[in-house]
């Protein structure tokens, strides 16, 4: 088991840095600290995706010198993919602190409990 | 009688007839008539304040008053011991579920494929089309903009939207309207979301540096932009350099000069106008490819700078969508709008 | 495997620990934009070029920026409580 | 090549650069769009439908000059065609009757980017119907996850932030699962369109080489569009969102696109992953529990709920308790149970949602029971169409909700002992619970109002927004008489779906 590991060790550090960013996610009460989990949980399910394509001691897949055979590049498709994926997490981490700063500007805390309990509590009055 | 007619007033069945028939009203005047006998007294004013209005006035006064104790006691609750112990709980909880993640992912791990062997089952067919023949069917030198413009160019379409979309949410969240005559429709908030006291007065080293880096961190991003089909880079990078520059031309020069070639009007065109273009450019090879015609677009000599067909354009549509969404993204979090 | 690479990984744990127990906010930003730097070497030595670029460009460089002005102006803001529109 | 076969790519198209083109339009010709586009997509699903009928097997359609493995790729199949048209005739009508009072909620200068928002939600839903693509469908998720946020906020009052906060942060946990099970998926085939997946997927089975990571992986993209789509456990975020967001987008959301996330995972499951290798996992099972406690304590809990809004919320999550408990049948007769649910369901949340508000707005914006008392005669098309609405949810006959829950209970006919009685007892006893928060929401509605609270002028509801509830309540009504068809498309439909 520990050899298989070591083996795949990007795909090994890519499933623990996902456990830490989804643990950091349900743990920090801070929002700002909630959306770095997030950040980190989705870029280790980038590493975790692009590891599944290197293959060693090929090159990056820009055809030189006209050499189109396959034996020397690596996989072009999770490169695609982990681009795709990296603007996508941009995207929501704007929006997740555009919300950070509407929620401080309105309840005067980061604290995502605080906040709901405030909010429970000017429905009542 | 009356004896057997008060129990029966107490039996489940005869609250659940009154509850359908006269809803919550009468299951708060039970409670309201159990509440005022003999209710402890509540220490502080606001819990008598309700309580007073617990026994007087009408129900919708009454239900509301009912709410506040109960939320009294939450709030009470909330910063008593009782919730430091839950939170405690929590935590142990969170930790363990994301341990038994970790242990159930790891175990996946080791049964996965070996990494960055040649025999893995992703080492197939797919890739061998997209390697060997992929400079020749889209003339692209760099097969991972091949792929994603060419190929697979539905997934780039959708990733431009999640963009745009990512812009419109905070427009919608940050951007401070202006009404008619262009005074910011909530002043206050304006006032205090507008930061340009905070920003640097022609601070000589922050305008001095930006006046060399600028220009050079622009023709960068433009050099990645045009060459994504040739060498790394292509829209998303080339995008996001050219914003860092803007970014950097922002901070350095204030929002009056940045906003004389960067306005919300100019946002909203450029976006239309590259998704816009995107959308009809593929579009026209989607229905071409699925009924079988030949689009008739010219691949051109691989290596040369107009060549692969519409890679190029569209690297150039995405790359400003991206440069957009980030600028605007920075400026509203930044001044609340452009 | 070389040992640069195991030093990288090595380093992203770390990173990723130290967002969550650093106290202070500013502090836990700053080592998440090392973590994201790192992450973009990585992808240098994964050999996709493109990856580098634009997890350079965009995870450390926007994502940062934004993370810093969203601090800048919580420490600024006093509050719209009572701003609010007279939305329903 | 008939040009019917493109519709579903032309409609997919309509949506995405009509949103574009939505965006330098002011709010109202931004309106007025909306609904335009909405329209002609209604018409070119009927197209499609009519022209999948005609079609003997599922009929693949090329995004672009490279085949399956290489370029993207839409399918067409009666189910597909059939769930497309159902679901854009809701949005239709809801569109019509739910966009005359969006201006109470929302700011004038905001209206442009929520018609964005509706628009490119329609096209996300169209995207996840149609696509044979699992990363295509991962990256619509993201839209889908974004424009339904914003559907939310675009209210501005505190309690939407909270929500919507809260809704982002469970969703984006739940696409970080999927996007993790797709890109070990890829590990473990090779391939990212259905059909290659499926193939590599069975010789998997076969060989048993990579079964521990197949299992990983199908609990993974389950949980996450689990997650996604409300199920019971992980139904946290949904009460608070349906109940502060404006009430089109609560319907928007509620009705239509949570089933889009259903109808991905039921795709998942039989093109992908192969009905007979779920229920190997016993992954059906666990949603049948899921299900049926979703469906039991959805009802508990609406009927402990003091504001209108909120009741319809958990009623909602225990609608989406059926539709889990027909797919963890793991039968075929399941799933069709389940796909007519999400029909009937969606036809009559997004209908009890825009009657709901009417009715408030109409007693002065109040939403406890106890202000409500009254509203009925105030406002007698709300009261009439909600009371229709009510009844299809609780399954009164003649309505597609008996229809929906005759047919769970045949499907849990054939099942095992034990399961045949849950299921039975279950479907009991979760119509009772629904039964007495209904009955006791209509009956509050048509009593006397009381003396003591003052309500504002009751205001006529236009003609257009009358006429769009009275003809969604007669689309209840059809589901529930009409059904013989929509069911035989549903089996025929299921057949060709693997």
């Amino acid at each position: 088991m520990w050899q298989a590991l070591y083996d795949n060790l990007e795909q090994t550090v890519a499933v623990i840095l996902f456990g830490i960013g989804f643990t950091i996610l349900l743990l920090q009460r801070n929002l700002i600290r909630k959306i770095i989990g997030l950040n980190i949980m989705s870029t280790a399910t980038y590493l975790f995706l692009a590891s599944m394509g290197y293959i060693e001691g090929r090159k990056a897949p820009i055809v030189t010198d006209g050499v189109t055979d396959l034996a020397a590049y690596i996989n072009p498709i999770p490169a695609g993919l982990v681009l795709t994926g990296i603007v996508v997490s941009v995207s929501f981490t704007g929006i997740m602190l555009a919300l950070t700063v509407r929620l401080y500007r309105r309840y005067r805390t980061l604290d995502i409990d605080q906040i709901a309990l405030l909010a429970k509590g000017e429905d009542m009055a | 009688m009356s004896k057997r007619r008060s129990d029966w007033e107490q039996r489940p069945q005869a609250r659940f007839l009154r509850w359908m028939r006269d809803g919550y009203g009468a299951l708060d005047d039970q409670i309201t008539t159990s509440i005022s006998q003999p209710a402890a007294p509540r220490p502080d004013q606001e819990a008598m304040e309700a309580h007073d209005i617990l026994v007087g006035t009408h129900r919708h006064e009454r239900e509301l008053a009912l709410d506040r104790l109960a939320h009294y006691d939450l709030q009470n609750w909330a910063n008593t011991r009782g919730r430091k112990v839950l939170g405690r709980l929590y935590a142990v909880l969170a930790l363990l579920l994301g341990l038994i993640l970790i242990y159930f992912l790891l175990n996946t791990v080791a049964f996965m494929p070996r990494f960055a062997s040649a025999d893995v089952p992703a080492n197939n067919e797919v890739i061998a089309r997209y390697v060997e023949k992929g400079l020749e069917e889209t003339g692209a030198i760099n097969i991972v903009a091949g792929m994603i413009l060419d190929y697979r160019a539905f997934d780039t379409l959708g990733e431009s939207t999640v963009l745009f979309v990512a812009a419109c949410a905070v427009l919608i969240l940050l951007r401070i309207d202006l009404d008619d005559h262009g005074q910011p429709m909530q002043q206050l908030i304006a006032e205090e979301s507008d930061d340009r006291h905070y920003e640097p007065k022609n601070d000589r080293i922050l305008q001095g540096s930006a006046m060399v880096l600028t220009p050079i961190i622009l023709l960068f991003g433009i050099y990645v932009l045009f060459n994504g089909h040739l060498g790394p880079g292509g829209g998303f990078s080339g995008g996001a350099i050219l914003s860092s520059g803007l970014i950097l031309y922002l901070n350095a020069f204030g929002f009056q000069k940045a906003g004389r070639f960067f306005t919300y009007k100019i946002f909203m065109w450029v976006s239309f106008f590259s998704l816009g273009f995107y959308g009809v450019a593929k579009a026209y090879s989607f229905y071409m490819g699925a009924n079988g015609l030949h689009s008739g677009i010219p691949l051109g000599t691989p290596g040369a700078i107009l060549s692969s067909g519409l890679i190029m354009p569209l690297n150039i549509a995405v790359g400003l969508v991206v440069a957009c969404t980030m600028y605007i993204f920075y400026a509203l979090f930044r001044k609340g709008g452009l | 495997m070389s040992f640069v690479k195991i030093a990288l990984l090595g380093m992203l744990i770390v990173c990723a620990l130290g967002v969550s127990f650093t106290r202070n906010l500013l502090t836990s930003l700053i080592v998440y934009m090392a973590y994201s730097l790192m992450m973009a070497v990585i992808w240098m030595l994964l050999e996709s070029p493109d990856l580098a670029i634009t997890e350079a460009a965009v995870g450390a460089g926007i994502t940062s920026v934004l993370f810093f002005v969203t601090l800048k102006k919580i420490h600024a803001i006093k509050g719209d409580k009572d701003h609010e529109q007279a939305q329903k | 090549m008939t040009l019917a076969r493109n519709f579903p790519f032309f409609s997919i198209l309509v949506c995405l650069v009509g949103s574009v083109v939505t965006s330098v339009l002011k709010p109202r010709a931004a309106k007025a769009l909306t609904i335009i586009i909405a329209g002609v997509v209604l018409v070119l699903s009927a197209f499609t439908l009519r022209y999948a009928l005609a079609l003997e097997s599922a009929e693949p359609f090329m995004m672009g000059h490279f085949p399956a493995p290489w370029g993207n790729e839409l399918r067409i199949g009666r189910l597909e065609a059939l769930m497309a048209t159902g679901i854009s005739a809701v949005l239709f009508i809801t569109l019509v009757a739910g966009f005359y009072h969006m201006p109470a909620f929302v700011s004038e200068k905001k209206l442009g980017l929520y018609c964005i928002m509706v628009d490119l939600a329609m096209c996300a839903i169209l995207v996840m119907l149609y696509t044979n693509d699992l990363f295509t469908a991962y990256v619509f998720i993201e839209i889908m996850t974004i424009a339904s946020c914003a559907l939310v906020i675009v209210r501005q009052n505190g309690h939407t932030l909270v929500a919507a906060t809260r809704y982002m942060i469970m969703n984006l946990l739940a696409s970080g699962l999927v996007l993790l099970g797709i890109s070990m998926l890829y590990g473990i085939t090779g391939h990212l369109l259905m059909e290659p997946l499926g193939r590599a997927v069975r010789h998997i089975v076969e060989t048993g080489q990579y079964m521990e990571p197949l299992t990983v992986v199908i609990a993974l993209i389950t949980a996450g569009l689990a997650i996604k789509s409300a199920m019971f456990p992980f139904h946290a975020w949904a009460p608070d969102t349906y109940a502060f967001a404006p009430p089109m987008s609560s319907a928007i959301l509620s009705g239509l696109i949570g089933k889009a996330y259903i109808f991905l995972l039921i795709k998942f499951f039989y093109r992908v992953i192969g009905l007979d290798v779920i229920v190997g996992t016993n992954v059906d099972s666990v949603l049948f529990v899921c299900g049926v406690s979703g469906m039991l304590m959805g009802s508990v809990l609406a009927i402990s709920q003091r504001d209108i809004r909120r009741m319809v919320a958990y009623s909602s999550v225990s609608q989406i308790g059926y539709i889990y408990m027909g797919l963890g049948m793991g039968t075929e007769a399941g799933v069709a149970a389940a796909l007519f649910q999400m029909l009937a369901h969606a036809a009559a949340k997004s209908l009890l949602f825009l009657s709901t508000n009417e009715l408030v707005s109409v007693s002065g914006d109040r939403k406890r029971f106890h202000y409500l008392h009254g509203a009925g005669y105030r406002n007698p098309v709300a009261g009439v169409v909600f009371t229709v609405s009510a009844m299809s949810l609780v399954g009164i006959p003649f309505t597609g909700g008996f229809i929906a829950k005759l047919n769970l209970a045949t499907a849990g006919m054939p099942m095992g002992g034990w399961m045949r009685a849950l299921v039975l007892i279950a479907l009991a006893i979760s119509t009772l619970l629904n039964a007495v928060y209904y009955l006791h929401t209509v009956v509050s509605l048509y009593r006397r109002a009381p003396a003591e609270i003052d309500y504002p002028p009751s205001h006529r509801v236009p003609r257009h927004a009358a006429a769009a509830l009275v003809i969604s309540m007669l689309l209840t009504v059809y589901l529930g008489l009409g059904s013989g068809p929509i069911m035989r498309v549903i089996e025929a439909g299921l057949k060709m779906f693997a």
